[in-house]
Parts: structure tokens; C-alpha cells; sequence
């Protein structure tokens, strides 16, 4: 069994000097260059191995992923709503962050899945910008009806040209059209760097995550249970899915750790412009003080496992 | 204050979430303001704490100098509009500018 | 000004040194003040430039909205407790408010 | 206001182009200032949108407290200095100060 | 045939971003960041050049340059002046703009260059911080003309002191004194991930670009036609040069991406102080606007092929 | 004899911008950016060292080095109050900033040693970190005395969770726990780019050390003096020590420059918020106008010189 992994100690590093209520800050212009490095990069990667096959062969999976994008915040509304009691906005929001995905979860997945050596589909990128979409929709059409007056041009330009999706999306069409030579001038600062940039990442996501509990103090239980279960939850269909794909185990593990990650960066934002009667501290505390942890911590092997373990039953 | 009063105007100063930056001026312009100036801050308040530190939790720091008319009308939009669900204070002062045409 | 008075308040402005942001917003809040906004500042005075070149040369700007008492509670405090040994000046001025209650 | 006229002073604020700040501190200075506060800011007025994405686009946000004198000296010598060819609003207003002798 | 340079897609993704209103941005102290990186290293690679050969040698090259710098902008003011029907201060701005370098539309060139494996005298960076300052003079002087009031000790204080110039030129010193095997230790960083970091670059670049536009709108479509012919022109200038001073064909070329090139940082600023009558806007939507995208996308091959075509027939 | 690094180049370069008023600034952001990223990267190094060897051993250097931390302070205050004639405050304060280290001096050292391939205990980060603070606390004692009103808990909390602290015991505790292995990964970032980071700190460092020049006029020659002699008396103590814990000639040198060095981070912030009335233009003004300058253009190599004349007279 390979040691802790440096990226995760950085994480707690961050977790530790926050919880401490340490002087310790990175500038906002530092979290943004790190995030924005992360973003194209994994973006890029994809892109390439897109470039490496036919691109009907991906349709079915897309879809499918697309499809799960939307059943997830249908499978949590219900329950924020009568069980954790929330406002159907509230419920509503919460549901469309668990729906989508956390790329920095989603990044460090790939680390520990590359120092274990597990392979997996490479261009889980391209699912990653799928996944990230559906759920908002869902979340405004939960919280909003279907009503004439949802600007949905307004908000389809909210969602596909915010700062995550430009990125992720243009970094993949970039590695699409130039191709693995195409991009290896670039390599030294997009990949080389990557885990010592992700380690950066992580240390502030510490900090954030640190932020947040006072807040989930505030809002009890319920808001911490959910934070741990629903991306069980989420994981388990992902692995289900990945297998009825006929993805590897470890394309199934990635698939779940999607699933089971939530959002904090497209989501947060485009449901303070349409859903602003949402409060948006009670998704952050989930998303960033439970659930992000939770998923670097301990969700990532837990996937694995579990994935593992499927593949025999079902056999994979 | 002593001077002529077709040199005195309203500077009202709008503190809110980072967030609507680019809907608020837009609506600002649209209710008659010729001008605006934004500043970036945190701060605290029956909100809570925003400084700053993740994304969401940035604040805006907006000045507007105008005539009453128009102030008033700005603060009456972004009640109505903004107040229920954003963290967002608002006050005004008399201010006393020069080239009272541009305001 | 012609608004009823229940609709006045005071802005306080305080600029002093980055270094005691923290300290000084708990002793705000202590006196009584429902929030306050901070923006990053540089500047001079009688102790001289700082230009935000170094850590310990930031300067900080800090608004207060809130009642004449808070107000003056706040500056006999920070007289007391920072004038001789920081970089720090202050200046009120009347503010008309919207939601007077909060303040 | 209530106060005695000795605590009062003038708040002038200019906003204008960061790329004339260091000539535009020496001047303020110069005219008698005793000191300035400079904070960084983004708007739009007659000569469009600054929103400090480029260089040379960004805004200057510089507060200077002083007496009525200085403050009119100020205004006089900006305005025939640098209104007709740069982004530059002022406005005055009054205010309460601590320690009248340092402004 | 080599594919799409991704620098160039990084180009085009800032744009796309930047004309959908899409909301990313990079934060001015990223940018402030990688562009300070770009100028060190292209000043760090000139320098270590000069390291190699005999300072003399070069002397009527530098000579000439600067002749060039000179010249440039005084064609460009007529044109300008009486065709473009400009004030006499913003005409002698824009000419003092194209009088002027790019120090980014160099990088890619050096870049496009690069994936061609074409050669070039490496001590181009020399002539780069040479050629950005002539021009800026004669700009001045086109304004005011040559009266007592000009503060020149002011002026050169403000150009020479310039952000760009000291980075450019500090970093040809420290190359020049360090010499190749001084420099090894930070090639990781300068030189290792220089096109990673031209990549972030030039997605600001595009966004910047884009912000340009819908004053282009305004100003015309005389603007428009003076920043692509202008550089032609200059560009054609370039190559004689450089054929006159027995220059390779890449060395030529690239002279001619220089001289084909506008300024957007050091001749802004000091147009700025020393020129405010001049409409800042007018000459940063045709550099930044117009005439960087055109030499980043289709003025460098083009100044190539002229330079080799030109090298046949005058015999190189 | 090799030639001069180029990283001293960039802190000259830095100097001669400051002290000639260029425009050339770097933002915060990018400063506190590579600090971080020097901090981290020299506790990595630390830790990894640590992992190495039994902790015990190093127990006995690691005391004596903290005595160490409280005796310069008590040396350095007599002189300052009763020669120098500052207020007890200010003494007590310049005395804390002499008494503790300056990370960015450590790191030059490292650099300069590693070009002349002279070796010393790698754990000496581990050292640094425990330099740092006795200092402070002997500080805050020489300026108030020992009185009741200390509050010692948040000064503690001041000290040990201060950026500088928790970013360099962070890393060792990450090279520690995670190992050589482990960290390979994020090599590219922290050890690869390490002197080009470096290199553009410096750069910031020149530009903040002009920036005191003009405060140094005003306090005088005393400061001066003080800034140089006291750095080389505590280079001494700091030889002897290595010298009587049996370090190599090499680590003796870097127990002299961490001796020898200034605070300009944990102390300056610690005294500003413990000492109040103590002005901080004076030790900043000593600290990096005189003795950070002095270490890295000419004390470093003279510390060296001395170890090794010691070590022949004492027979090392
Ligand atoms: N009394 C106050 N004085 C100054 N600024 C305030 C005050 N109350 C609120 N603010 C600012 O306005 C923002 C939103 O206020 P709130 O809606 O009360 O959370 C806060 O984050 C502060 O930046
Ligand atoms: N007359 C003034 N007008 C505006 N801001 C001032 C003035 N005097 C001082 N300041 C600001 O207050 C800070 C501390 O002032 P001082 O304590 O006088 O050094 C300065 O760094 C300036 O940012
Ligand atoms: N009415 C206004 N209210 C607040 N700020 C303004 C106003 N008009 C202009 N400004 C600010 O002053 C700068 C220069 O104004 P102008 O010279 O009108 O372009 C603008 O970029 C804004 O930041
Ligand atoms: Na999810
Ligand atoms: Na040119
Ligand atoms: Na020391």
C-alpha cells in the first residue's frame, strides 16, 4: 500500500491552518491562476485522447452520462425537501450542486488513480463537461415551474460561458485540434506542473473548506449527513452506469467519483443569478465543508472499492 | 452647505455582493445615472461575513453621483429588486461637484 | 438635509494599517456597529507613504454606518487605543439610509 | 451640522486614470495636502467604460481631507490641468474630523 | 505541413470568450505575472547570445535599426494625418504605436518559428528593446513639435524606466553577464515553460482583443485597413533591411515581424503623460484590436514567405 | 572561480530599478505567490532530510540552536539601547528582528552553495524554523518586561500560526510524512523551479530594499553599521555553535548566514501587533535596506570564508 499522498497532506495542511484560525491567505489572483491551470489541463488531456478516437463511439456514453446529469437532482430534491425540511428553493439549489461535478475532486482522483497505476477511460473529461450542465437546468425548472418568464437564453449564456465551462471545454477542443505533438510544447507547465499546482489548489480548498464550519455547525446534521450519503448514493448509480457501458473498473471508480462529487464553482454562481432567493451558504457548506473533503479524503478509495467489488458480482 | 445649489448632488454608495456587478450597472445606467465607480471590499453585516476568501463571497463597492431624482429612483429599483435576496446596503449623501452638467 | 431624522445616520470612515484589520473589527463590532466594509488602500500622511509595497505597508479603509452614539463610542475607543502607536485617521459624516433599522 | 466649524473639514474625492496617479499625489501635495488615500477602482463615465482589464484602462479611487482652501485650491488647479484630456470626476463634501490639526 | 500551433487556439479561445461576453477573466496580476515571465525570458535568451559573440560586430545592425525606428513612424504620420483625417496628436500617437514593438507578436514568432525549425540571429531580442524607443521620441516630437516646453529628462525617465524596457533589457544584461552555463539554473522556469506561459498569455490577449472591437465599430473602417496595411508595409521595410544587413532569411522575417508590429505597453503609457491630448483609445484598438491578431494569425507566415521570396530574388 | 549567479543579478536589477523610481512594480499577489512557494519548497526539502534520519539524534542541535535564538536578541539589545540611544521599544523590537531569520536569505545561501557544490546538513530547515521564534518572545520580554498583562496565548497564536511559520513547518511536516517517494510528484513545481522562483523574489526583494534608502538617510549611519556588524558578530556565534555540535564546515556556514540573518516576516508582523510602539520603519529599515543586501551580495560568501579558517584553527 503506497503512502499518503503529498497533494492530500497539503488539503489538511490548509483544513489544519484554517480550523486554527491561522494568518495564512492565498490572494484571490493565486486561486484563480491555480484554478484556471487545473481547468485547462484536465481539459487538455481529454482533449487529446479525443483526438486518438472516432467520435460516434463516444455518443452512447455521452448520452447516458447527459441522462444521469438530469435523473441525480431529481433524485435528491425530494429528499432535501421533505426530509431536511428545506425551501423548495433551497432544496432546489442543493440538488442541482450534487447533481454536478467538482473538478478539483475530480483532479485528484486522477492523481490517485495515477500513482496506483489504475487505468481508466482518458477522455473522462469530456463526461466531466457533460455532467456539469444538466443539473442546473434541473435545479431552476425545481425551484422555478416552468414558466414563461425563465430568460432561458440568459441563462444558457450564464451557464456555457462561465469562467469553469470556457476553460474545461476550451482546453479540450484545443488538445481536439492540435493532437498529442501538437500540445507537447506546452506540456512542461500544463502537466509536469499539474500535481505540484493541484497541491497549491488544494491548500486553499483547505482554508475554504475550513470556512465553512462554522456554518454547518449553524445548519446541524442533516446538511452533514447528506453531504456523505447522497454521494454514496450518486457513486453507487455511477458505478452501475459505468458498467452498464461497459467502461473499465476504473473508468466505472471515475464515473462514480463524478457522480458523488458536487459543485462550487459553475453551479454557486449561476444559481445566485436564477435562483437568488436560495441561500447559497447552506450548498457551500455541503459542496465545500462536507462533501469536497469527504470525496478527497476518504470517497475517492471508497469508489474504488466499491467498483471493484461490483465488477466481480456483475462481472465486468 | 454654501454653495449655489445647481452644484449640488446625490452620491449614493451601493455595498453588495460581487456577483451582480454586471446586472446592477446595467440597471444603474438604465435609471438615468450618466456614471458609476466600483471598488472591490468584504465586509460584514446582517448577512454575515463576506471577505472575500472564495469566489461568491466577494463584495462591490459602488459609487453613483447623481441628481436626487435619479438616486431616488435607484434606491426605490434596488429595494424592490434586490434587497429580499441579496446582502446589499445603501446610502446617500450631498455632494458638491464640479461640472454639474455631467451629473 | 430634508429627510425625517429617524432616516439619518453617520458614516465613519477609518484608514489606518493593514496589520490590525482583524483586531479593529472585532473592537467595531464590540462597540456596537452592525457591519462594516473594508477595501484595500494605499496612501501618506504624517507617518509617511505607504504604498501597499510590503506586507506591513497596506493601508486599510474602513466604513461604519451607524448611530451618532456608535459612532462616537468607536472614536473615543480607537483614539485611546491606536492613535498614538499606528497610522490611523478618521472622519465622520451625515448619511442618509434606507432600512434605518438595521443600522 | 452640530459640530464646532473647527472639527470641520473637507472630503474631496477625485477619481480618475491610475496612469496619472504619482503625478497627481506630487501635485495634490504640493498644494498644500497633508496627506491622500488611493484606492483601486473600475467604472465608466463620459469617456466610457474603465474596467481595468488593460493596463492602461484601470481607475483611481484618491480621497483628500482638508480645509476648504486647499480643497478649492485643488479642484482649481486639476481642472484646468488635466480635465479636458482625461477620465476625472471630483466632488467635495464635508466632514467631522479628530485631531483638526492634522488636516 | 505542421499543425495549428495550440498557442494560437489559446489565442482564438480568448477571443471567442471575450466576443461571447463570456465571463472569464484573468485576474491584472496573472497577467502582470506571465507577461513579466515573457520579457525576462526573451531578454535572458538575447543576452546569453550576446555572451557568444563580439559586441562590435552588431553595432551597425543596432545602427540601423534604430534608423528604423526613426523612419517608421514618420511614413505612417502623413498617411494618418491627411488620409486618415486624424488630429495632429492622435496621428502622431497611432505612427508612434507602429513606430513601436510588440514584445508578445515577437514570442509568437519566435514560437511559429521554433515548430519550423527556422533559424534566426539569435540576438533579435537586442534589436527588439532598441526598435521599441525611437519611435516613441519621434511621436513626441510629431505632437509638439520640437519646442522648449518638452521635458525630455522627464521623457526618457518615463521610457527608459518603463516596465517593459527595464524587465527586456535587465533581463539581456543578467543573460549577457551570466552567460549560458549561469542561466541553467532558472531554465526551468524561463525557458522550460515559455510557451505554456505565451499560451495563458495570448488567452488574455484575446480577450483583450475582443474588448477592442465594438470600438473599432466606431472608429471605422479606415482604422481597420491602416493596422493590416501599415504593418505590410513596415514589414516589407523589415526584410530590406535585414537583406541589406546580410541577415538569414528567418532573421529577416523576423525583423519584419518587428517593424510589422505595433506597440500595446511601453508607447501607451508614455503617449499617455507625454501626449494626453492623443485619444488613447484610437491607437489601442487598431494595436490590440487589429494588428495583433492579424500578425498572431496570419501576418508572421506571411512576412516568411515574403522574406524567402524576397531572398530569390535579390539573391540572399 | 564561477561566475556570478544570475539570481544575485535579479536582486541587483531590483536594486537599480528601485533606486532609479521605475515603474517596474510586481503585484502583491505575485510576491506573496512565489514567497509561498519558497517557504513550501524549503520545508519540503527539510522534511524529506528528516524522513531520513532518527529524529533524537538531532535533538541536541535543535536546543542548542534555540538557546541560540534567545541569547542574539539579549546581545543585541545593550548595544541598540545604550549605544545606539533608541527607546527601549524600538530597541527591543530591531533586537527580536536580529535575534530570528530571514527565509529569503536562507534560500540564496542554499543556491549559492549548491553552484560550489559544498554540502551541508540537509535538515537544516528544521533549524530555521526553530530560529524564528525565540526571538519574538525574548522581544516582546525586553520591551515589556514580564508583567501580568502579556497575553501569551495570542501571542503565541500570533507567532505559531503566522504565514511564514505554518507554510515552512507545513512542508516538513508534508517531506516528512509523505517522503523522497512520495514527493517526487510535485518536484516540477517546488524543486525544479526553485531558483527561478527564486530569482524573480529577488527581483521583488531589490525593488522593496530601494524603497528603504530613503528611510536610511534619515536614521543614519548608526543603522548601518548596526546592519552589518551585528550579522557578521552573530555568523560568528553561529560558526562556533556549528562547530561544537560537529556540523560540517558547510552547515556551520548556514548556521552563521541563518545567524547572520534579518527577519522581515514573522517579526516585523509579531512586534507590530505585541510591540506597538515600536517603529517599525526602524527594523525594516535595517532589515531589509541594510542586512538582507549585505548577506546576499557579500555576506554569504564571507561566512563561508570564516567557517572554514575556523574549522582550520579549531581542527574540525
Ligand atoms: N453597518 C454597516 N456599515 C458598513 N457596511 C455595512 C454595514 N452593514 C452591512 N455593510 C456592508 O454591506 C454588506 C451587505 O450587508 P448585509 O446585507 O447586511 O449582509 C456587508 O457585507 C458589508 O460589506
Ligand atoms: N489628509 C488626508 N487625506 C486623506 N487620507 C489621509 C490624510 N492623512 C492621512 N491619510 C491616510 O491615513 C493614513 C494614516 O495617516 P497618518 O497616521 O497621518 O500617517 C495614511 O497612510 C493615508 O492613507
Ligand atoms: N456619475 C458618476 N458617478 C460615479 N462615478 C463616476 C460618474 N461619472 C464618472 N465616474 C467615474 O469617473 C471616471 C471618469 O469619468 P469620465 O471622465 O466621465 O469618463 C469613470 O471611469 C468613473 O469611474
Ligand atoms: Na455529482
Ligand atoms: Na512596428
Ligand atoms: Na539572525
Amino acid at each position: 500500500m503506497s503512502a499518503i499522498d503529498p497533494i492530500i497532506l497539503f488539503f489538511l495542511l490548509g483544513l489544519f491552518a484554517g480550523l486554527m484560525r491561522s494568518a495564512l491567505r492565498l490572494p484571490a489572483a493565486v486561486y484563480e491562476f491555480v484554478s484556471m491551470l487545473l481547468l485547462l489541463a484536465i481539459g487538455l488531456k481529454g482533449g487529446i485522447e479525443l483526438a486518438k478516437q472516432p467520435f460516434a463511439m463516444l455518443l452512447p456514453q455521452m448520452l447516458a452520462v447527459v441522462a444521469m446529469g438530469f435523473t441525480l437532482p431529481l433524485l435528491a430534491f425530494p429528499v432535501l425537501r421533505y426530509v431536511g425540511r428545506f425551501t423548495r428553493a433551497d432544496a432546489a439549489s442543493i440538488a442541482a450542486h450534487y447533481g454536478s461535478v467538482s473538478v478539483g475532486t475530480y483532479a485528484v482522483a486522477t492523481a490517485y488513480f495515477a500513482t496506483r497505476e489504475i487505468t481508466f477511460e482518458e477522455h473522462m473529461p469530456l463526461l466531466l463537461v457533460l455532467l456539469e450542465i444538466p443539473a442546473i437546468l434541473v435545479g431552476i425548472v425545481l425551484a422555478r415551474g416552468l414558466t414563461r418568464e425563465t430568460h432561458w437564453a440568459s441563462i444558457a449564456h450564464e451557464v456555457f460561458l462561465g469562467k469553469g465551462i470556457v476553460l474545461l471545454l476550451g482546453g479540450l477542443l484545443i488538445g481536439w485540434v492540435a493532437g498529442p505533438n501538437g500540445v507537447s510544447s506546452i506540456t512542461p507547465l500544463f502537466f509536469d506542473l499539474f500535481k505540484g499546482v493541484l497541491a497549491i489548489f488544494l491548500l486553499e480548498m483547505g482554508l475554504i473548506a475550513a470556512a465553512q464550519v462554522s456554518a454547518l455547525r449553524r445548519y446541524g446534521l442533516f446538511l452533514l449527513a447528506f453531504g456523505i450519503v447522497m454521494p454514496l448514493c450518486s457513486a453507487v448509480i455511477g458505478i452501475g452506469l459505468g458498467w452498464a457501458l461497459g467502461l473499465s473498473v476504473g473508468g466505472a471508480a471515475m464515473l462514480a467519483t463524478l457522480a458523488g462529487s458536487a459543485s462550487y464553482i459553475a453551479v454557486p454562481a449561476a444559481m445566485r443569478i436564477s435562483v437568488p432567493e436560495a441561500n447559497p451558504t447552506l450548498s457551500l457548506t455541503a459542496s465545500l465543508g462536507v462533501t469536497f473533503p469527504f470525496n478527497v479524503l476518504v470517497g475517492i478509495p471508497i469508489y474504488y472499492v466499491l467498483a471493484e467489488k461490483a465488477y466481480v458480482l456483475l462481472g465486468g | 452647505m454654501t454653495e449655489t445649489n445647481n452644484h449640488l448632488r446625490k452620491l449614493l454608495t451601493i455595498i453588495t455582493e460581487a456577483a451582480i456587478e454586471s446586472v446592477l450597472v446595467r440597471d444603474i445606467e438604465q435609471l438615468g445615472a450618466h456614471g458609476y465607480t466600483v471598488t472591490d471590499a468584504r465586509g460584514k453585516g446582517s448577512r454575515g461575513v463576506r471577505n472575500a476568501g472564495w469566489e461568491t463571497s466577494g463584495n462591490i463597492h459602488i459609487e453613483v453621483v447623481c441628481d436626487k431624482g435619479t438616486a431616488e429612483a435607484i434606491t426605490k429599483h434596488l429595494q424592490a429588486r434586490y434587497y429580499a435576496n441579496y446582502a446589499m446596503i445603501m446610502f446617500m449623501t450631498d455632494v458638491e461637484v464640479l461640472r454639474p452638467e455631467k451629473f
